[in-house]
Formats: structure tokens, C-alpha cells, sequence
């Protein structure tokens, strides 16, 4: 079970900050929310969100462990 | 080199106090403190989102540059996340060297980084309800002098 | 505005303290703290003397300037004066701005001012015994930059 | 009596800081101060060097009253 981590407005849009999901991969993990949720499943697909797994910027698919964590990083506006 | 978030409110100068103390190699300190505007009398709130570990590691690295870069002795970063009222602090920068010019400018970069790349959400309520923030063109031009 | 010469050692923290509070229209507030380095472990005793009164009105004439020139809100500098031992402050320069880039300039504005041509004797009492010093050929380099 | 002061460098080469003088201008001033300390005198009028009369930067000679205070200011360092 992945630890899914949103951030600023992908938060607000899915209406929940972190859950846990079971995937294999970020890509897995995609199809998950986006069969769920079509409208985050756009969002987390959109310009300049990055993905971190376990606080790392990763590009691309990536495999899951059970105690990955996923972050969705919408484009930061700074402090 | 320190460089932590608050949820708390902070006071800029007991850090600056704690962070010029015992320097006898240190000939400048520069500082810069960030304040949360009323903007005109609107009673904006900021609310500033983190990701904890990832925003301090992230920031450590443009730190880590502005050391080498400008050949710091020392540096100090706390950044205000959640709920932010008018006239709180925000930010607060300190950067010590050798002399004022490499200080003041490390000081000046930095601020440049967190006000337009750091790893924050910025979400600005007002009267006319919430919206997030994304840098200026402004922020941009000024990190783009680097 | 506040310029004040003080012979007694004070803490930058204080001042700064003092200054960021209650700006809910300030968003930005610079400082710059000047301290007495060691110069490699020699240890060297400085010695400031200035012109009280005339000193004082000399820097409000360029602080008005910088408050003009940068659109400043307020601006604070206390200069120590007499015997000044390593690692003590000898200068404090704080500038409050709407905005990050004017607080940043005008603080170097002011530093490179007091650094070249403010009415202060400087002598520097080591080892080898005292010495009278000019400002350095840098200190007039950065004083032209304006 | 014209309070007189000595800044910086000058005031080490003449060993005093602060005199009172009666003289009724600057330039009668410089010759009463030259006539007694003849490399005090020469200095007074060395490159760089200003006079303030009453906290005042002046050129030139000016009249002195019974309480101006004249103030030799060799070239400034700075802080």
C-alpha cells in the first residue's frame, strides 16, 4: 500500500491530502485515481505536476513498494 | 547552516541574535525577512503548503550552491507554512561571510529561489473567497538574473 | 527614521526586533550587520571616532537619498563608535520596502556610503601597533556602482 | 574664542583634541595654529583636508564669531 501524498491545488480539487493505495506503479497507481476520479486523474497528468516517489523527483514510470510514498507536486509558486 | 519550517510564528530578530553571535571571521551578516502585506486593507490570509523533508531537502541544495557560489561562512532559512496574517513574518534569510558584498548577494539569490521555485503551494484568502498563487513574472525575471 | 551613534556594543537581533514589527504594509525588510573580524587572528582593536552631530546629519542626507531613490518605508542605522573589539557589531543598516528588490538595494546603497565616505576616523590597533585607514580600493569601487 | 577640533590623523599629530582660540576667521586661525605647530599647520592644509564651521563643510576663509566651533576634518575612512 503506497502512502499518496496531494499538494496545493490537487489537494483541494480531489477533496483529500493523503490516502493509502495499493499499485505496483505510478502508472498503476494513475489509472487507479483516474478511474476514480476523472477530473484528478486529468489534473495529475497536467503541465508541470512532477511526481516525487520517497521524496525523490522521478520522471516517467517507476515501481512501487509497499511502503513507497507518492507525492504529486502541482508547479510551485515558491514562498 | 540551518534551514527549518514553522508553523509558529517567529521573531527575525532572535534569530539574527543567535546567528551573529561569537563570528570573530565574519566580517557581514545580511538578512532579509519576508512580512505578509495587508495589501491595501484587504484582510488577506496567506496559507503556505510544504512538503515536509522534501521542501527543507530541496531548498538545502540551492543553499549547498549558494555556499560554494558565493563562499559563505554560514547561512540560516525559516520558512512560515500553514496560516500567515497580515504584518507576520514570512521568511527569513541570514547569510555570513567574509565581506558584505558576497553576503548581501548570496542573501539576494536566495530569496530569489524561495520567492519563485521552492517546493511551497501558496493559497492567498480574501474577502472575494481563495485562490493559489503562482510566482509573478516579476519573481521570475528576478531568478532568472542568476 | 532612525540614525544613532552609540559607543556602547549592542545586538543586531534587538534592532531588528524593534524594526519588522507592526509593518502590516512592509513586505519586505532588509538588514546588514558589519562586524569586527579578527583579520586571521591578529588581534586587532578598532577604534571609530566621529564628528557627533555633523556624523549624524552626513548620513540622513544620503539616507534621504536612499529613502527617495528606493521608494523606502523606513530605514534604521546605528554605527558604534571608540574601541570596537573583534567579533562585535560595528554597523547596523535595516530597510523596510513594499517589495524585496528596492529593501536589498537600498541597504546596499546605504552600506557602500557608510563603508567610503561617511565621516568616521578609522585606526586599527594590532601587533605591530596603530595604523589610520583609508577605504579600501574596493569600498570605493562598490561606492561608484550607485 | 573659536571652539577648535581635531579629527582622525590630526588630532594625533598635534596631540590635542579640542582647544579654544580666538581668532576672528578661519585663515587667521590656521596661522595662529601653524605659527605654534608648524607640521600641525602644514597638515591642516593637506590634501583632502575640510573645515566645518558649525557642523557645516565651508571653502575658502569665513568669519568666525565668539562661539563658532571650527572643525578640521581630515579625508574620511568610512566606518
Amino acid at each position: 500500500m503506497a502512502r499518496v501524498l496531494l499538494f496545493g491545488p490537487l489537494r483541494d480539487l480531489a477533496g483529500w491530502r493523503e490516502r493509502r493505495i495499493d499499485a505496483a506503479s505510478v502508472a498503476v497507481l494513475r489509472s487507479v485515481l483516474a478511474a476514480e476520479d476523472a477530473a484528478l486523474g486529468a489534473a495529475l497528468g497536467g503541465k508541470g505536476v512532477q511526481v516525487a516517489v520517497d521524496q525523490a523527483v522521478v520522471r516517467g514510470d517507476v515501481a512501487l513498494g509497499a511502503d513507497s510514498e507518492v507525492a504529486f507536486l502541482p508547479p510551485m509558486s515558491g514562498g | 547552516m540551518s534551514i527549518r519550517l514553522t508553523e509558529a510564528p517567529f521573531d527575525p530578530g532572535a534569530l539574527l541574535t543567535a546567528f551573529s553571535q561569537g563570528r570573530t571571521e565574519t566580517g557581514a551578516v545580511a538578512t532579509f525577512t519576508g512580512i505578509a502585506r495587508a495589501e491595501a486593507g484587504a484582510t488577506a490570509v496567506l496559507e503556505l503548503e510544504a512538503y515536509p523533508g522534501f521542501t527543507e531537502a530541496e531548498i538545502g541544495k540551492i543553499a549547498d550552491q549558494a555556499r560554494e557560489r558565493f563562499g559563505l561562512h554560514d547561512l540560516a532559512i525559516l520558512h512560515r507554512v500553514g496560516r500567515i496574517a497580515p504584518g507576520e513574518p514570512i521568511v527569513f534569510v541570514a547569510t555570513a561571510a567574509g565581506h558584505r558584498r558576497a553576503a548581501f548577494e548570496a542573501c539576494d539569490f536566495l530569496m530569489d529561489y524561495l520567492k519563485s521555485r521552492a517546493p511551497f503551494w501558496k493559497k492567498e484568502r480574501g474577502p472575494d473567497g481563495e485562490r493559489w498563487i503562482e510566482p509573478t513574472a516579476q519573481d521570475h525575471a528576478d531568478r532568472d538574473r542568476w
